[in-house]
């Protein structure tokens, strides 16, 4: 279709693995960043260690869970513990990472997964709210934001709504409103590119670009000033490895990733 | 809530088992705040939600702690005015509910939002009988900004908290594995904040898989999740979740949440009208319900529960 | 030894049994209020519900625990859960009776278990301190309160430290504190008398002497003025089938009730 | 605390047994602030209380949490500074303890005295990683006069409330039925308030009565009371909670725990540290311990905790 090996939602699934340290814990939830955990386990990270908000705790997963609550996020678990004991964990720093998603962001990484609209009483599109997820920005120590369909209207100037704390209102701003030092989004992944954050003006910051994007195409596609690396690195593709794994061990029923 | 609980609970072991109709009829009056127990589609107490929607009650308060499929059937069927939110309107992957959507996005049902953390803490709260709860989450978004919740220092580290006030549900309504005819009851799987939920509630609906001996709580008391004393009925209902799942019995019945989804989605609601006729308010009972999935759909949620492949020469 | 067919403990116990109503819960630890609460059950209040500050709901004791947490607590339980919940349900008006004692008890019914002297620092004797007791005081409906040996040094004006709070300085002095309204001490059982608590004075009145004892021997055995009822009655002697639930049923092996 | 959290404890699953000297010369520190699981005589990490002796730790803080047979040791053994007080001194209906009476009268052992409940409500604020928790005892008495607790007005409801601080202890120990060499623990039985305390504590030392296969975990997740990443080391040791209670294991050992108070009542000390000398200074190890107290001995506890009479012809 597009020529590639690979599908972007492939890509950008093996980017978020990249990311994940090994012996450190992630947060997660269904679809593309439950496969990720999944992947970085089976390639550099095998002593990652998942954990679903629902409560279960280093499952052995069969199959790939359609709901962060259902039978078999806790197949053959370590542990299947409360919503709150997990909320709980997470505050008191065991959690490493945790993946976000949104309708809206902003450049400091503010998250919307409420409402489109200006009338908090009468939205536009009334989207499902926070969930775990101003608990996860609030309390893990790194947030990895995965963004797709990356353009104008979802990378705003200012989000209708801040569902989910990113760096608030620019440096400091977390610390001054209660928030931990140290937490924040860290990385945003998405069909167009990947960033981090600047360290000093807590903005967006390009650093690496899919295979056939450029600068510019980044800088059209997002709605509000970025920072721009010195050095921009294109995407690495996945490796034959990581289809096959994402294919044929992590999801062979097709669920999310659907072979062509 | 104490002064409710020196009058209104004995502490006697008494049959508390009724019909899910006698329950609901005794216990969920217009107006009341309800929580729901599970998560998602996960061990949600659907056979008491049906009820809810058969008796027509109105003007439900709903804890919506990632409510999916039980707030939007209880909004489907025009019991709700007002919601605390952590997660509604979504079907997780599945996408969104267009019951809930309209409802929202016209103003009709009032809500305020809250995370799936601030919900539990708010009903850990409500547990422990004392009327707030420092908590760090919310801090600096909309979502702490359009809640109640109050912004103070800790008097001893200075440091600053979000004080949010306690949940004590009116009704609460859990779906569990087992219970005896006392109210004592096990869960197998998630417990997710159900626990607490029923310890914040006055007054406590359980419906169960099976009924079973007191003899099997007196084996393991340390599984006891739920004592007898907070519970006020006992509705024996086996398949009681569906379409939720049910972990280690019955797993999502996906087609069905599907085919619910996009009658929920026709712009044209009279066709969620005929869907709420034909499902429930024609029905007399949830084993009206049941038969009317027939056997065979339902053991098929059993095989997929424990990833079965279908059976050979099917 | 003392001309009766019971003893004062045996007595003391028998009165306490008779105070439980039926379809109500008792929050016990061991000892006396424990054969109380049993013997209850096995005479007026069948239904009266059994809970462990430790954990151990509703269990069918084969033999007497010697520990609030011990093993024979949870024997056979409807529940095995943690000393938090209990507090928690006692909190949310569960517990409609508890079971207290102390050193030193002041005519409003506060309770002194911490220490003897003026000096926090240095006490002349040092107690056990509160263990549940300020909890159960604080949360429960109704204490009853079991002193032995009353006489002056124990049932004093004001008890060298409050431990656990009666009606603290007399009438609203609870609730001014944030104690929840409804709550307080209810009787006091020693081996001379009962006392209830005048509705209006919240100071201890004297509403039976046991048999043999005089009002004006408990008033010389109690170190301040206390309400003495209209009608004072004579306590109702143990009768054999209690003496015999006590010693064969309850206490077979004679821990708590010695047989002569 | 989330900062020694993330810098301190592996989310890795390794290997940590080790024997009860290299963990206690690992993390347990002069000055530290230790919790002990268990209550009163039942499941308490004695083999790791007897180590702590034995290398003549000092300058401990305690949560004195209904402490009884454990502080009492630590005590006895010149390593305590300070206490939290819910409940020490007494050995509940077996009266007092001379020992911890000694240290408290003369104020060589300072302390702050709490309740039962506000230290698990303390310990819940640990666990939960906010400050303070606002609690509903202590108000009015000398109990609270002498705390550090707050009286404040709830601003949502304007009653009053004790705020307490949070407390997070440097160092838990534990004794459980079971855990495997990651840490991942069971517990039968009253579970007290171990998994809060573990929670919101730095370090945790386990000790088990078996050590078993992870598979044993993985078999019922919701069994799992600790999860092996909060725990620093893994101790196997059968007979760790003598002479308490390990509920069904063995019983308390009475006639044992009679000896050690009547010693510790003596005005005499030396009685004490010769007692210690013999069970404590002198032995290298809990084994010897054991060893020391035979067989016979250990097996009539057994036959005490399931209620078995003598065998006959004894």
């Amino acid at each position: 279709m597009t020529g590639r090996e690979y599908t972007l939602r492939e890509l950008m699934t093996v980017i978020a693995a990249k990311q994940l340290e090994d012996n450190k814990a992630v947060a997660v939830g269904t679809g593309l960043p439950l496969a990720a955990a999944m992947l970085a386990q089976k390639t550099l990270a095998p002593n990652l260690l998942i954990v679903f908000e629902a409560g279960g705790v280093a499952p052995q997963l069969q199959t790939l869970p359609i709901s962060v609550g259902d039978s078999r996020t806790i197949h053959r678990a370590l542990m299947c513990t409360t919503l709150i004991d997990i909320m709980d964990m997470m505050r008191r720093g065991y959690i490493d990472y945790a993946f976000l998603g949104g309708a809206q962001i902003d450049k400091y990484g503010n998250l919307n997964s409420t409402m489109i609209g200006n009338d908090y009483e009468k939205p536009k599109v009334r989207f499902p709210g926070s969930g775990g997820a101003n608990d996860f920005g609030s309390l893990a120590w790194e947030t990895m934001i995965i963004m797709d369909r990356h353009g104008p209207r979802r990378f705003v100037e200012n989000v209708d709504y801040i569902t989910t704390p990113g760096f608030l209102t620019g440096p400091n701003a977390r610390e001054e409103a209660g928030l931990s030092p140290g937490t924040g989004p860290s990385r945003v992944i998405t069909d167009l590119c990947l960033f981090d954050f600047h360290p000093e003006t807590k903005i967006m910051r390009l650093i690496a670009t899919h295979p056939g994007i450029t600068v510019d195409d980044v800088k059209k596609a997002t709605g509000f000033e970025i920072e721009v690396a010195d050095k921009i690195e294109v995407s690495t593709p996945p490796t034959l490895e990581d289809l096959r794994i994402l294919h044929e061990v992590i999801d062979p029923d097709g669920r999310i990733f659907p072979t062509k | 809530m104490r002064e409710f609980t020196r009058n209104n609970k004995t502490r006697a072991m008494i049959d508390k088992r009724m019909d899910v109709d006698e329950a609901v009829k005794k216990y969920v009056k217009n107006g009341d705040y309800i929580a729901m127990g599970g998560f998602g589609h996960i061990r949600i107490p659907m056979v008491t939600i049906y009820e809810i929607v058969r008796q027509r009650i109105k003007n439900l308060s709903v804890a919506g702690h990632t409510a999916v499929q039980d707030i939007d059937m209880l909004m489907a069927g025009g019991c709700v005015s007002n919601v605390d939110i952590a997660y509604v309107v979504g079907f997780e992957l599945r996408g969104l509910s267009g019951v809930q959507r309209r409802l929202f996005e016209s103003g009709q049902v009032k809500k305020t939002d809250y995370t799936n953390g601030a919900m539990s803490y708010r009903v850990r709260a409500g547990a422990q009988g004392i009327p707030f709860i420092p908590v760090k989450v919310m801090l600096g978004t909309d979502t702490m900004r359009h809640s109640p919740g109050k912004v103070v220092k800790c008097p001893f580290t200075g440091e600053k908290v979000l004080l949010l006030p306690a949940l004590n549900p009116d009704i609460c309504i859990v779906h569990v594995h087992r219970a005896d005819m006392y109210g004592n009851c096990q869960i197998d799987g998630h417990i997710v904040k159900d626990d607490l939920q029923v310890r914040a509630s006055k007054r406590v609906i359980v419906s169960c898989e099976e009924l079973v001996d007191t003899e099997v709580f007196r084996a393991d008391p340390g599984k006891t999740i739920i004592p007898f004393f907070m519970v006020d009925a006992v509705i024996e209902q086996p398949w009681g979740s569906h379409p939720g799942n049910m972990p280690y019995k019955y797993y999502f019945d996906h087609e069905f949440t599907e085919n619910y989804l996009t009658v929920g989605r026709n712009k044209d609601t009279s066709v969620m009208d005929k869907w709420l006729d034909e499902w429930v308010y024609s029905l007399d009972n949830f084993n009206d319900y049941i038969t009317k999935l027939g056997a065979a759909h339902l053991y098929k949620l059993r095989d997929d529960e424990f990833l079965r492949p279908p059976k050979r020469g099917k």
